[in-house]
């Protein structure tokens, strides 16, 4: 119980941006009009030195502040990785913001905050510091949901989004308390420790971690806790949901690997056909339901319904190779999707959201090189080598081949042919399609340039995926 | 005697939060949960949650529930459409609820947390101050999580603020954007024709 | 004998078919036929040489040129093998070739096609010596099938013609049929015996004949009848025995000329060839034997029913040869393959002379073909009548003539043969040499003789056809008188050497050579046979019928309407194949593309996936009802899921 | 020489980084068709300077070359060519030249798209033949599709969009068997290493397992009866170019996989499966035999065909176990799969053309159907010559290339049972009944009507490709041995393969 | 003595009721805002009952701040309201259906 510096300096980047926030929420509060600008300035330069702050300490681990905040490769890894997708997460939002009068410098303070969130999430080494830092990431993102006021559909979805999320905390609280109950412990290691003692009641155990996992699942989106999701997709403002459905997977990600792994890793028999069910049901509901749909952010929340699937089958098999994988697939998953809706928010104006299927008709004859980056998107995401998404579905299902999961496996690679349908649909009626509009991009230069990279890289990753897998995998040593 | 209390405090508990959810007025129903909240903190007493106990009450009943109040009252909601029925698909929802309900007593009985299972706890020595224990923990062990409260709180404020808040219409004079003004700024000149022109019949 | 002699034999036609073919515009029309026509007559004089070295050196040659192909320790080889059989097919080949070529000049003159036409035939050549000179069974059926392909050509060489290209098609399917089994028999001789050069299948035959194979379980077959009736089934098709001959008919769409060469005298008698060849290998089943012995006789007699009634004088002549066919089939059948291949080569001769002065009375006709709008037409040409009265005779075995000694010493070696089936081929062959008389001078007569029943197109009177025309006529009309005087050595003497291989069980022409005492003998012995006096008897019904009382046969034809029907729709086969195998095919197609692929593969299982998936899809949605309370319960019910699996 | 330099690799990414050259070149480039046409040049020369390099004595893997690729998996970027692989890499050179030819005049809307895809589309194909990574043969294997996808979608015919989807849906449908299958091996032998594959020991539960995943990967893509109706649809919405590489490459991926995965792998299960694949090559042959007689559709009749000609690929792959129990020669296995190899090849030319010559009167008269057309030869007399030649080269006419395969696994089928060699030699008839019905009615006759006679005869640079496709039909026809001697010790090695037990 | 599973059925009880409120409850988005509330407050109890029952006082830091954060909540939750029932004017729950499928 003793203060030291030394050790505080562990948490140095959540500290640089909280610190960061409030400079920013001064900045907005103070400067009126040109807030917003200075807010999202500020914002992308704390996201950045943020990320080289942890790049910087890596290597480094340790525990502070007796035992709630946790450094460790695997947090530093994610957190990097959150930073640098809010980076490009705000600078395809800036652009549709400015488009509709939402360009707010309130906006840039909960991006930030949120982003606080997700990180101590990731850092999280006691159930409180996860609950925390989940509420934080959380609310944040319901405030963000419903800030587009005039809208019917963004506060429709944020109230849904709220109560929903709301229930869902509760769930998880729940859980916790179980889980405090059966050990008598809040802090992960400590769990852990007990966990793997035994003794336990195991009825109660078990029954615990139900609720853990349905807290995990709701964050996640995964079935039948997914319901939140395609309308808060579609409602949201697009730069919202572009911010939400990219880093808060990761950080829900890590929420699932700190409360299941971490500290219910002894456990695993357990949750471990809890998940599997959430996942098949995930992976099911989602490519079948996204074929039906002609709302393109909504097809892609279904979409992500189904990538959570295969990231849960990671964490099905229990070894560390399927943990590195299914890391790897959040990323991935989080790379692709941010290419998704950023494509959504490149091809939208003042005035049209570009978000029917059918905005997208001809788009290759309209805009051949941004056409080509929505196709490596899609096929992508549909698992086609040589992109990215396909090593991301690679790993995760030989990561259940390997503890001879062999069934699910089957399941997943036959929904992974019905999710390559509505991906296809999308290339169809970009390319095979004849063009209903012709008007040119509005989009600046500098979101022309992130996204093209952001295609790009997918398809670099792909090519050479060696060096992210292989990062994800020394997270977690055998 | 502390088991009489437990159990009138305990059913009180269930019907004010019975009524919660069913009323229809939204009053009534803010007014049941602040009993709730009464009994439950009389509940946290009889577990030695003193501090909680009061904060629950001060907290809640004294800031959150008077939010809530106000909000119903600020808002001019219609009641008489609420009114109507919402019985559709109750019997089943009252029926998973009920297995639910049913599931989590078996596993949270007596058969695995009674009193042969987990025995009372010791009492605390003399001189013992919940408050105290808390608040040391509070500012050492949890000085994270706390930090992190507050900041959760001050998102709250911004979120709320964001949310709600209206720019009015200043009243106060910008001379240099009065100075920057146009004639054409201020007066639209519409040509229009002298006679207008007929409308083809069709 | 050397390689580069037969590979220059083989290869001379095919220079001349390419220069024909590819640069035809190039050269013209006269330095096509003059390069096509080079390159068979070199063939068929180096052809007559290897004759010499063969029949009085004493020389064969059996070489491999090239490795075609390998697969473990099989080795495909393409090679010559040159023994009197094939030296004797070379140059009947290369002769009747040549004449061809001759007289297409004269024949085609006009024809927009020449160079085209001189390809192909040049071509037919090429493929025919291929054919005949192959050392191994996989060089005879390149042959076999490049025979089939300028059949199919030729046929179909007027290709504006409807009927024509319906015949090309006809033709090359039927005789596909036969390649069917004929592939079959190859891969069951390379099973069996390892390998497919012709020596080494033969020094196996004995060994094989003792195998059997159970195609249907519990049946046990003998192994070598299975293969001898596959390799039989191919030379029925090209051979056009009942029931494959239906094509042959019908290919007398083509020009005249290759009608001669390629449907008279070459092709049609690769299967006899083939048979003959395999000799060694047919010995040893008796069952094949019989089989071919009936399937001949049959095709020899009932063929030549329907000669009797067809107006289209080419008609006839393909009836004819048709009947011809299944004489020489029935002598395989009887083990006299030596008289089988003798008829095989007078046939040669006269048939092809037939069809050449049949081609010079359509030139004169105005490519009129119809019998009965001829007549009398003796005294405007002379010497198509001549050599064609030359042809008739021969074809129906007067004494002296060609035909004459191949077709007695079938019928003898039929006589002699007790296999199964020999009594009831035996009685065949005799009847049919009655209807082959009868069908021979009812067209000679018709043609030549009685009333000018012909259109003279305004005055045009017909008139003989030019020399190249006429000098082939006479030229094959000089084997068709003498060419049966070799019977002394190709059938009964050894001729033929090791060729042919006859078991001495089946030795009917042996048993028949103890009796032959020189050509004279056979003549005189001939006259007073009982072939002689029906073939007499034809002539002389055939002469009562159409010149003396030319309005009996319509009576004839009243009275016995059944049985004209009959003949007139060809037994049926026709029709029977039109809608069974052609219709029924089609039938089938139809039924498993619409049913089977479309109905049940693509529209229940693909397209019917998709639409269930798509139908989930629809209904799935509905339960994301946008209501806040059907989500919350989503999620209860979730956790009553969860908690009832994993927890009670 | 050759085999200093990275042959493969130069094979593999010279066109794949030409298509992207000419990709990046715009579509407005007059470069793009020279360009691509000496790209594809190129790489037919290297892939020439494989044949040259090859050695004929062994069956080990030539050309290999090694690299690490995802280390954290012991992924490799390793590459080798046999005896199987290498004949279909120079095939697939070789047809994308025809390819680029082919589009040279008919292709005017995204000329240097058209011609990227193609050539991308080549360098895949040619790292499919030559991976020797699961994973990497995997990557290729469907990234392939991803170009054939938009080449058949973009300058298909009006009922693209159903095709394209059915199409890259029913082989991704089959693939991701293949996937899960490989994974499974790896988690079995701990490589990626088809090599190693060949040779971990698995139980017959396993093998039957893994095998029915090669069989649903492969058999789509060969395409076997029952799954072989994206095939027809696919190629008659496909440009000539598509159809060209759909026919001579893509196909032949399929009875290669057989030939690198199913068989050596699990040999045990192929044998006790050998009855699926035979009776389902001998429905090929005889079923779609029958099918294709009645299409109406020029580019479908040819897509029946190909179907019926590529069972004849399986039928000789797996009828060696038959022939093991039965022949004492011994031969007849190596007749039966160099004889499916050599029909893969035969294939991939005469397909090629039979689908250019369609091309040509597409390009014509805008139709299909063979009922628009009639009396052809009139007004093409050189066309309609090449046209004969192929169809009877697709009848399996001698002396033709298409001859070869089917008669060497007609005389293996024999050896392994009579009614295999009866069922798939009906070939000889039910092939030349709808290839040559079809000449008749295309091509014979007089001048149907009167876009038949405005017709006119090929121009040199069709009269080149064609001319270029017959003399290889015919060279391979009658001297097949160079084909077939360079696979003989690759055909041996795999007989002693499959003839091993695993159990 | 009362016995720890007394306490616990009675949160668990108490969970239920808020949980079924959520679904029962068509009409009025406050009263959800309130569930949410009450099913808080029956994770507290649960804290503190086991908090009480082990001698650890963690279980009631804990509820210490999932207070706060309640609070929190249910100020963003009523700002959301507010912007709602601004657009829409009602609250009615049956009429958040814009979003569907």
């Amino acid at each position: 119980m003793t203060f030291e510096v030394s050790n505080m300096v562990l948490a140095l980047p959540e500290m640089f941006m909280l610190a960061m926030a409030c400079v920013i929420l001064l900045a907005v509060a103070f400067l009126g009009k040109q807030g917003a600008n200075a807010a999202y300035g500020l914002s992308q330069l704390t996201l950045a030195i943020t990320a080289i702050l942890i790049y910087q300490s890596l290597g480094e681990t340790g525990l502070t502040f007796d035992g709630t905040y946790v450094k460790d490769a695997f947090s530093d890894v994610l957190k990097m990785a959150i930073c640098l997708i809010n980076i490009a997460v705000l600078l395809y939002s800036t652009t549709y913001l400015k488009a509709r009068d939402l360009f707010k410098g309130e906006y840039y303070v909960l991006a930030i905050f949120s982003t606080l969130g997700m990180m101590i999430m990731v850092s999280a080494a006691h159930f409180l510091t996860i609950y925390l830092g989940l509420e934080l990431m959380s609310l944040c993102m319901y405030a963000m949901v419903a800030m587009h006021r005039d809208s019917f559909i963004a506060t429709e979805a944020a109230m849904k989004y709220f109560i929903l999320g709301a229930l869902a905390s509760g769930m998880l609280l729940y859980g916790m308390s179980i889980i405090y109950g059966v050990t008598g412990n809040l802090s992960i290691a400590t769990v852990a420790e007990v966990v793997q003692a035994g003794g336990l009641d195991n009825t109660v155990l078990s029954f615990g971690i139900v609720f853990l996992v349905i807290g995990i699942g709701f964050k996640m989106g995964a079935v039948p806790f997914h319901m939140w999701l395609p309308d808060v997709y579609q409602g949201a403002p697009t730069a919202v949901t572009l911010f939400i459905a990219a880093a808060p997977k990761v950080a829900a990600f890590a929420m699932a690997i700190r409360l299941l792994v971490e500290g219910l890793g002894d456990a695993q028999l357990y949750w471990q056909d809890m998940l599997i069910m959430l996942s098949v049901l995930s992976m099911i509901i989602g490519n079948v339901v996204a074929i039906a749909q002609t709302n393109i952010k909504r097809m892609l929340a279904y979409s992500t319904i189904s990538h959570i699937g295969f990231i849960l089958l990671g964490l099905i098999s229990g070894s560390p190779e399927g943990y590195a994988a299914s890391m790897f697939y959040a990323l991935v998953y989080s790379l692709m999707s941010m290419g998704g809706f950023g494509m959504i928010i490149l091809l939208s104006r003042q005035g049209f959201e570009a978000d029917n299927i059918d905005d997208y008709k001809g788009l290759s004859k309209r805009n051949p090189w941004y056409a080509l980056m929505m196709l490596i998107l899609m096929f992508s995401m549909a698992g086609i080598p040589p992109l990215i998404g396909f090593y991301a579905k690679l790993t995760v299902i030989k990561s259940i081949v390997d503890v001879n999961l062999i069934s699910i496996a089957i399941v997943a690679v036959l929904m992974s042919v019905i999710g390559a349908f509505y991906y296809l649909r999308i290339i169809k009626v970009m390319y095979f399609d004849t063009p209903e509009q012709h008007q040119a991009l509005e989009a600046p230069i500098d979101m022309r340039l992130m996204i093209s990279a952001n295609a790009l890289a997918v398809l670099m990753l792909g090519i050479f995926p060696g060096s992210l897998l292989a990062l994800c995998a020394s997270v977690f040593p055998l | 005697m502390e088991q009489i209390v437990f159990y009138c405090f305990a059913s009180i508990l269930l019907f004010a939060g019975a009524m919660v959810v069913t009323v229809r007025n939204p009053v009534r129903a803010a007014l049941f949960l602040i009993l709730a909240f009464f009994t439950s903190a009389g509940i946290w007493l009889l577990l030695e949650a003193e501090f909680l106990a009061m904060t629950l009450v001060l907290v809640y009943v004294g800031a959150v529930m008077v939010l809530f109040l106000f909000v119903v009252m600020m808002l001019d909601i219609d009641l008489a459409p609420l009114e109507e029925g919402f019985a559709k698909y109750l019997p089943l929802g009252i029926f998973v609820a009920a297995l639910i309900t049913i599931e989590m007593i078996a596993v949270l009985g007596a058969s695995h947390f009674g009193l042969d299972i987990v025995s009372a706890p010791i009492p605390h020595p003399e001189g013992y101050s919940n408050t105290k224990e808390i608040g040391l923990l509070l500012y050492t062990v949890y000085v994270y999580p706390f930090e992190i409260a507050s900041v959760i709180l001050t998102v709250a404020i911004v979120a709320a603020i964001t949310l709600t808040l209206r720019e009015k219409k200043s009243k106060s004079q910008n001379i240099s954007e009065q100075i920057k003004v146009k004639a054409k700024d201020r007066v639209r000149i519409v040509k229009m024709e002298s006679v207008k022109k007929q409308e083809a019949e069709s | 004998m050397t390689e580069n002699l037969l590979l220059t034999i083989a290869f001379a036609p095919l220079v001349g078919s390419i220069i024909a073919g590819l640069f035809g515009k190039q050269v013209g029309k006269v330095w096509s036929h003059r390069a096509a026509i080079a390159g068979v007559a070199t063939a068929f004089v180096l052809s007559v040489w290897v004759l010499k070295l063969v029949a009085v050196d004493g020389q064969t040659y059996n070489e491999q040129v090239y490795q075609w192909l390998q697969a473990g320790s099989l080795s495909l080889e393409i090679g010559f093998m040159v023994d009197a059989l094939t030296a004797m097919m070379m140059v009947v080949v290369t002769f009747v070739s040549l004449m061809v070529h001759i007289y297409t000049i004269g024949y085609m003159q006009e024809d927009n096609g020449y160079a085209r036409f001189f390809s192909y035939i040049s071509l037919f050549t090429f493929a025919m010596l291929m054919l005949v000179m192959a050392n191994n069974f996989m060089q005879l059926f390149f042959g076999w099938e490049a025979v089939g392909l300028v059949s199919y050509l030729l046929i179909g060489f007027w290709y504006k013609k409807p009927t024509a290209i319906y015949a090309n098609l006809k033709a090359f399917l039927v005789n596909r049929v036969g390649d069917f089994g004929f592939l079959l028999g190859i891969s069951g001789v390379l099973m069996y015996a390892g390998s497919l050069d012709y020596v080494e299948v033969f020094a196996q035959a004995p060994a094989i004949s003792e195998k059997t194979i159970a195609i249907f379980s519990g049946h046990d077959w003998s192994v070598m009848s299975l293969i001898c009736i596959l390799l039989f089934i191919g030379a029925m098709g090209k051979s056009a025995q009942v029931p494959l001959h239906v094509w042959l008919p019908d290919s007398m769409e083509g020009p005249t000329p290759i009608s001669a060469l390629i449907h008279a005298a070459t092709m049609v008698t690769a299967g006899i060839f083939m048979v003959t060849r395999m000799s060694p290998l047919f010995e040893f089943s008796e069952t094949a034997l019989s089989f071919i012995l009936v399937i001949g006789a049959i095709t020899a007699l009932f063929m030549g029913f329907l000669g009797l009634i067809q107006n289209d004088i080419k008609r006839v002549i393909a009836y004819s040869t048709l009947s011809q066919l299944g004489y020489m089939t029935v002598a395989l059948g009887a083990s006299a393959y030596a008289a089988g291949v003798f008829h095989l080569m007078t046939h040669a001769f006269f048939k092809a002379l037939l069809f050449l002065g049949a081609g010079s009375v359509i030139i004169a006709m105005h490519h009129e073909q119809d019998i009965r709008k001829m007549g009398g037409l003796k005294k405007y040409m002379p010497i198509t009548y001549w050599t064609g009265l030359i042809g008739s005779l021969a074809l129906i075995g007067f004494p002296g003539l060609a035909g004459f000694f191949s077709k007695d010493s079938i019928i003898e070696a039929v006589h002699a043969s007790n296999l199964p089936g020999s009594g009831f081929a035996y009685f065949a062959v005799i009847v049919g040499v009655f209807i082959t008389a009868l069908y021979s001078f009812r067209l000679f007569f018709l043609v030549f003789h009685g009333k000018e029943r012909f259109d003279t197109h305004g005055g045009h009177l017909p008139h003989e056809s030019p020399a190249v025309v006429t000098v082939p006529l006479i030229l094959l009309a000089i084997p068709s008188v003498i060419a049966g005087y070799l019977i002394g050595s190709m059938v009964f003497g050894d001729f033929f050497g090791n060729a042919i291989i006859v078991h001495a069980d089946h030795d009917v022409l042996a048993h028949h050579a103890e009796s032959y005492h020189g050509v004279i003998g056979f003549v005189l012995h001939g006259l007073t046979a009982l072939p002689f006096w029906l073939a007499m008897a034809g002539v002389a019904t055939a002469y009562y019928l159409y010149l003396v009382k030319p309005e009996l046969p319509a009576k004839i034809q009243q009275r016995f309407q059944w049985l004209h029907r009959l003949l007139d729709n060809k037994y049926g086969f026709d029709d029977f194949n039109q809608i069974v195998f052609a219709g029924g095919s089609r039938k089938i197609g139809q039924l498993l593309w619409k049913v089977g692929d479309q109905t049940i593969i693509d529209g229940a299982v693909v397209n019917g996936t998709a639409k269930t998936v798509g139908l989930a899809s629809k209904l799935v949605r509905h339960v994301q009802s946008g209501y806040l309370y059907h989500y919350a319960f989503a999620m209860i019910i979730g956790l009553w899921l969860l908690l009832t699996y994993f927890v009670v | 020489m050759f085999t200093d330099l990275p042959l493969l690799s130069l094979l593999i990414w010279l066109p794949v980084f030409g298509g992207i050259a000419v990709l990046v070149n715009g579509d407005n480039n007059p470069w793009a068709r020279p360009l691509a046409l000496l790209i594809s040049v190129a790489t037919l020369l290297l892939s020439i300077g494989l044949y040259i390099g090859f050695d004929n004595a062994t069956a080990q893997m030539q050309f290999t070359e090694q690299a690490s690729w995802i280390s954290a998996f012991d992924i490799n970027y390793s590459l080798g060519v046999d005896g199987f692989s290498m004949p279909l890499i120079i095939l697939t050179a070789f047809s994308t030249v025809i390819v680029v030819i082919a589009g040279w005049e008919v292709i005017q809307d995204r000329v240097s798209q058209y011609m990227a895809a193609f050539l991308i589309m080549a360098g895949l194909m040619i790292a499919v033949f030559s991976a020797l990574d699961a994973i990497l043969f995997y990557v290729f294997f469907e990234a392939m599709l991803i170009p054939l996808f938009l080449v058949i979608g973009i300058w298909g015919g009006p009922n693209r969009v159903y095709a394209t989807i059915k199409f890259f849906l029913y082989t991704l449908f089959g693939s991701v068997f293949l996937l899960l299958a490989l994974l499974y091996l790896h988690h079995v032998s701990g490589s990626f290493s088809i090599l190693d594959f060949h040779k971990v020991g698995l139980s017959m539960q396993e093998q039957i397992y893994l095998f029915l995943a090669f069989l649903i990967a492969f058999a789509v893509k060969v395409p076997m009866w029952p799954v072989h109706t994206w095939l027809p649809d696919a190629h008659v919405e496909a440009p000539t170019g598509g159809s060209v590489i759909l026919a001579a490459i893509t196909l032949k991926i399929g009875g290669y996989g057989f030939l690198r995965f199913a068989l050596p792998i699990t040999p045990d299960a192929s044998m006790a499966l050998d009855w699926l694949i035979i009776s389902l090559s001998l429905t090929a042959v005889v079923y779609i035999g029958f099918v294709a007689l009645v299409q109406s559709d020029l580019k479908k009749l040819i897509a029946y065909s190909s179907i019926a000609h590529m069972g004849f690929v399986t039928l000789g792959l797996f009828i060696v176990f038959r022939i093991f129990a039965n022949s004492a020669t011994g031969s007849g296995a190596e007749l039966a799969i160099e004889g499916a190899m050599v029909q893969m090849i035969s294939h991939g030319f005469i397909a090629a053309a039979m689908f250019l010559c369609v091309g040509v009167l597409y390009d014509r008269m805008h139709t299909r159907e063979i009922s628009a057309y009639g009396g052809v030869i009139n007004t093409m007399p050189k066309f309609a010559g090449f046209a004969v030649f192929f169809a009877m080269a697709n009848a399996g006419l001698p002396g033709t290339s298409g001859f070869v395969g089917e008669f060497m696994v007609i005389l293996a089928a024999f050896q392994a049972n009579f009614w295999f060699a009866f069922l798939a030699a009906t070939t000889l008839i039910l092939g030349a009944a709808y290839t040559l019905w079809m000449v008749k009615r295309v091509l014979f006759g007089d001048v149907a009507n009167d876009d038949v006679a405005k017709l006119t005869d090929i121009n040199r640079r069709e009269f080149l490709m064609l001319a270029v496709l017959a003399v290889i039909v015919l060279a391979i026809g009658i001297w097949p041995a160079p084909v077939t001697d360079v696979m003989h010790a690759t055909v041996e090695h795999l007989l002693t393969q499959i003839s091993q037990s695993k159990l | 003595m009362i016995a720890l599973s007394d306490f616990l059925i009675l949160g668990a009880l108490l969970f239920s009721l808020s949980v079924a409120g959520i679904f029962i409850n068509r009409k009025n988005i406050i009263i959800l805002l309130m569930c949410i509330e009450l099913m808080l407050l029956a994770v507290n109890l649960n804290f503190i009952a086991f908090s009480h029952y082990s001698g650890d006082i963690a279980g009631q830091v804990f509820v210490f701040f999932i207070l706060t954060v309640a609070a929190a909540e249910a100020a963003i939750g009523l700002a959301i309201l507010v912007v709602l029932f601004r657009n829409k004017h009602t609250i009615n729950v049956a009429e958040l259906n814009k979003l569907k499928g």
